[in-house]
């Protein structure tokens, strides 16, 4: 165990990654001068600047050479930057990487990561904070994840790049710097589609993903000291999510409440409130509650942004009044 | 005995003439399944412009690689694909190149190379660059020709995928084919500037900007590209002029052009053009008349083949998805 | 009333509209030949070729030019021709048209319509077939529709067309040939946000859209054989979408089923799960059921397709089980 | 008196001046307080690149339209934005330009037509086109300048854009800032071919190269190029060759490049540059730090007044959004 950072803990596990296969390489804008946010930082020193590849400022042919680059047996790990400027390649992760191996029947594989990272970032605005996840659980072909902390930081992009198929892989902009105790050694591997119980807890069960984690369990140690036991998921991946997980908690709690970051409306939570509906509607002590941002784009000016914030209050507010209902 | 323009060689031309011949034969009988309601997606035929698909891929190994679009049967058939098991594509039938899950516009075969066509315009580009890309850092000496229409030549992906391939020095050949219309649209009305060559020629590439439907031409001039490509010299680019003598797609009748205007052009057919340039090398008409009746005979047995084999098992729909979270 | 197209409904409208207003003016692919679906055929010869202009395969400047041609006063109506190829278009949707009057603080504003055709469409395969409503309901700045009759698809286009923002307009390529009784004159307007309920049932609610309101209708039809009375509404337009009908609707009937085409993980279904579980939950007499598309990219096969298709007989059997529980 | 070279007269080179101080004035403060944490979002400083802003916006109207790009504050003063509202903007205050809600990469001034800084590198080429179109259609006579940097050369809607602009023969003015990088990146290093001007010239638009430090060269340059514009041309492409003196944004040392490099590019700067001619004119010194030190003392009142404001009532968090389906 090391305490490092969510930054530190991605770029060994890209090191090791690439060291293990050599056909991993990794490409986008100023990689070479270690990325936007120092993820890449001395890369191309130990691997050269042909598997540190600086590109042009082309996100469509960043994805779609990647594409390409997948489908001869490479293992593309492609830096988006901002999930905002994949939208500028999404027919080529849309239409392209997630259906081909569909579309040619089994014929190929697109082994390939997208990293996009993603949320608020003080100031950044309404093109460089967007929380877009949702969007690509909607895709067949993806997988998606969004980890939350150091350890999965390492753990999951290791198992994204060891995957066959295309993984969208959303680290939040907020957390480089954030310290965690991460295993040591190149054996650290996180299983995608398995969640993590963060907190377990009786009363009600709050869901929830990427940097929004570390605002629920300051949530459920408020609850704590209101005698709330507040059970705190971690989805880690959203695509396979761990649907079986938030149902058994759900099923003991009674109470789900989902945070997200994102926009409510249309958000992962409404996949994950939807689902326990289905599953488990009539037997719910209390109303499924959805935490995020209203449906309003992302402002500049620190006060009109933190409006669109969850806050660790509301999550708690929220949880005591189900708690209290029923 | 050889023809001296090009100095290709009888036996080559002849070659060259039976593929075209089986291309012709594939197309016309698909437009003709389309039309029936037989083949239920949409074909586009690349009649008229089968000396490109030819010409090209003659001068590609079986590793070696290409990308095609929305009007690639000529390619595939070009590259190596069966056309059995491509009319099984187009019929949605168990045994075709991919499963019937993609049908025309998404036939692929990695057993010869071809990676796919696309239903995206120009998206094929990027993907090509990218499978040069590979090649380059796997070392394994392929190279990849990308086919795209004029059209294609106005999307983004175009500047980027060329731009890219030069900078990267990538072992790519971009084949335009210049036939004249993007669907219903004449390309000209659209398309600023000087042309697909002028346009890669700004981003540094090498062009070629030859008459497409000459087969020996475009042999020979791909012939120099791709040596130049295998000497790592980056990408290259081709541009061939020719014409699209069909509809848009088999249900297009394509009223908006005038009648004289397609006779004139089919004086211009690359399968009569070659018919004549074979019968001056003293090939008899009788001979190219065989080469195009065993094309049609083969092609109307793949027909009958699509037409009888069974459909995918319905569980298929749900396989090749992904590996992790495919429904179950 | 005349009895009219789809097709033909929204040709009626367009002209309507580019007749009164002459800022309005149409611009995509083939658009002077009728475009693809025939929904332009005529136009140009009424009002030239500037207004219904003929551009290049340029999906990104398509949609980027209508931005600025809406920011200095025109009305454009941006024809993407599939859904699936407005994917080459996505920053400019979603990073401009959609934050632009927001991020310049209201100094202008982005009056345009975007078709973007959706659903399948026989054999059509992986990369035409698309249903992609639910990912533009998650974008702040966007209005959603889709028109599921010939009637709709003139009052809803109109009213589209006279938005003063960002409207993604989704026919259904399926419907185009289907006739309806359609008001006459130019005075049909269907607001937007407003639900219909096609028709009315106290055993249960199906909410739906788009062509799967003409199968919904089919299993109404069939539970009424077996004296189930259920009550179809037509969502029309999921951005805003019309919370309290629904909420009203299955507050008297007690159950809910969301059909759609899209793919059913994090589809539009999922937000009106989830809000219908927020604020109905524990008054619901059954579980709520999605029904729509496994998460798998739409095959060409005809037999592999229709895999993908929610029947009127799933629609009917669910309904059944449904009311036969609780 | 004028500078035979470009036949500028003094007082008008005078006033380029008086605006280039103002702009240097405005991005020093702003990297000041971007570095002091005052401004929370990032700036990019276009220092060294203020002759193409005045250059450019000299020959356009109050009514004609300019869009931009994150590095937007120059072409926005020259345009006519009030550096005060601005600064605000900046600071995320109420009164800003977007009413703090946009920021540094979101300015937009409409009342002089300024159309908006964009976020995504090459995005506002488009909008431009698309503006161009509008005013086409609306017969107003405006004309619009696009600007943008070297390293948008490499998108998809560069392409897209100057192909749109040609085929319909719109009044834009496409102006490069070819200022050697793209963030961290040497464009060179990432981009084929023979330059922007090439690019353009092969989508057929008239293309001139110049060197953008000279303010009387670009003036010059761009009277010509707008008159055209009015007269029906169509597009126009402007390539200004510069240099970005700063680092990519106020966080970024730019160690990627040697101190020497640098100062050599300050020899060339352009407030020098002009500041030589205008002496060269018989203009005094003294009067050109008279001129500069009136800029400083605006910008900081600007600042000043910026810091004191207001933060925008919370509610506005949800206002401008759209007229149906905006937030309670
Ligand atoms: C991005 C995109 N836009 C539009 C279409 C619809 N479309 C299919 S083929 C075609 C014309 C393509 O023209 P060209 O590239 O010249 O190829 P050709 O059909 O002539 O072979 C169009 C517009 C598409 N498939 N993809
Ligand atoms: C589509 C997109 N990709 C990447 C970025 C990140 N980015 C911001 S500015 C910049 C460099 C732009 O270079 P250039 O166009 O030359 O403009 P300059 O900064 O030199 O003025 C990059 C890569 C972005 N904003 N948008
Ligand atoms: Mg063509
Ligand atoms: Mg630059």
């Amino acid at each position: 165990m090391s305490r490092i950072t969510y930054q530190q803990a991605c770029l060994d596990a890209l090191a090791e990654e690439m060291r293990r296969d050599p056909r991993v390489w990794a490409l986008g804008e100023d990689l070479g001068r270690g990325g936007v946010f120092g993820q890449y930082r001395g890369l191309v020193a130990e691997f050269g600047p042909e598997r540190i590849a600086d590109t042009p400022i082309s996100e469509a042919t960043i994805m779609g050479a990647a594409v390409g680059a997948a489908l001869v047996g490479t293992r593309p790990v492609v830096e988006m930057r901002f999930s905002d400027f994949a939208l500028c390649a999404v027919d080529e992760l849309v239409n392209q990487a997630a259906k081909a191996r569909f579309m040619f029947g089994g014929q190929a594989r697109v082994p390939m990561v997208i990293r996009q990272p993603i949320g608020m970032w003080r100031s950044s605005a309404a093109q460089h904070s967007q929380s877009l996840e949702g969007w690509y659980t909607h895709i067949p072909g993806l997988v998606v994840v969004t980890p939350a902390t150091a350890a999965d930081n390492k753990g999951l992009l290791k198992s994204a790049i060891r995957c066959d198929d295309p993984v969208v892989y959303m680290e939040h902009k907020d957390l480089w710097q954030v310290p965690d105790d991460v295993p040591d050694g190149p054996d650290h591997l996180v299983p995608l589609g398995k969640a993590r119980i963060a907190q377990a807890g009786s009363d009600c069960t709050i869901v929830t993903w990427s940097r929004m984690l570390s605002v629920a369990l300051q949530a459920a140690g408020a609850l704590a000291k209101d005698g709330l036991e507040a059970e705190v998921i971690d989805l880690r991946t959203l695509w396979p999510w761990d649907r079986q997980a938030v149902l058994d908690s759900v099923a003991r709690t009674g109470r789900l409440i989902v945070a997200q970051e994102a926009v409510v409306v249309s958000g992962f939570g409404a996949e994950v409130a939807a689902t326990v509906a289905e599953e488990l509607g009539p037997r719910l002590k209390a109303p499924i509650r959805r935490l995020g941002s209203p449906r309003a784009p992302i402002a500049y000016s620190p006060p009109l942004e933190d409006v669109l914030r969850v806050t660790a209050d509301s999550i708690a507010d929220t949880a005591k009044r189900l708690c209290a209902s029923g | 005995m050889s023809d001296a323009k090009h100095n290709i060689d009888v036996e080559r031309l002849r070659r060259h003439y039976a593929t075209m011949g089986l291309i012709r034969a594939f197309e016309d009988a698909a437009e003709q399944a389309a039309r029936e309601g037989k083949v239920t997606g949409a074909v586009h035929s690349s009649v008229g412009q089968e000396a490109i698909a030819v010409g090209v891929c003659a001068n590609l190994r079986q590793d070696d690689q290409i990308t095609t679009t929305h009007r690639g049967h000529g390619h595939s058939i070009a590259k190596g694909t069966d056309p059995a098991k491509m009319m099984r594509e187009l019929f949605g039938r168990a045994g075709g190149t991919s499963g019937g899950k993609g049908g025309s516009m998404h036939i692929a075969d990695f057993s010869v190379g071809m990676l796919g066509a696309n239903g995206v315009v120009a998206a094929g580009i990027p993907i090509a660059v990218g499978a040069a890309h590979g090649a380059k850092l796997l070392g394994n000496g392929r190279v990849v020709a990308c086919f795209f229409g004029d059209g294609a030549t106005n999307r983004g992906p175009f500047l980027e995928g060329l731009n890219w391939a030069k900078v990267f020095t990538l072992p790519v050949l971009f084949v335009c084919e210049d036939n004249a219309f993007a669907s219903t649209t004449r390309t000209k009305a659209v398309t600023a500037g000087d042309g697909p060559a002028a346009r890669a020629r700004a981003i540094g590439l090498h062009a070629a900007d030859i008459d497409g439907n000459d087969v020996a031409l475009v042999d020979a001039t791909v012939a120099e590209l791709v040596a130049r490509l295998r000497a790592g010299d980056g990408p290259m680019f081709l541009n061939c002029r020719t014409y699209r003598l069909r509809g848009h797609t088999a249900a297009d009748a394509a009223a908006y052009r005038d009648a004289s205007e397609v006779e004139a052009r089919w004086q211009h057919d690359p399968m009569k053009l070659t018919a004549e340039q074979l019968q001056r090398l003293g090939v008899a008409e009788s001979h190219l008349a065989g080469l195009r009746q065993a094309a049609t005979v083969r092609v109307a047995q793949a027909l009958a083949e699509a037409a009888a084999a069974p459909y995918p098992a319905r569980a298929t729909a749900f396989t090749d998805v992904q590996d992790v979270g495919a429904p179950a």
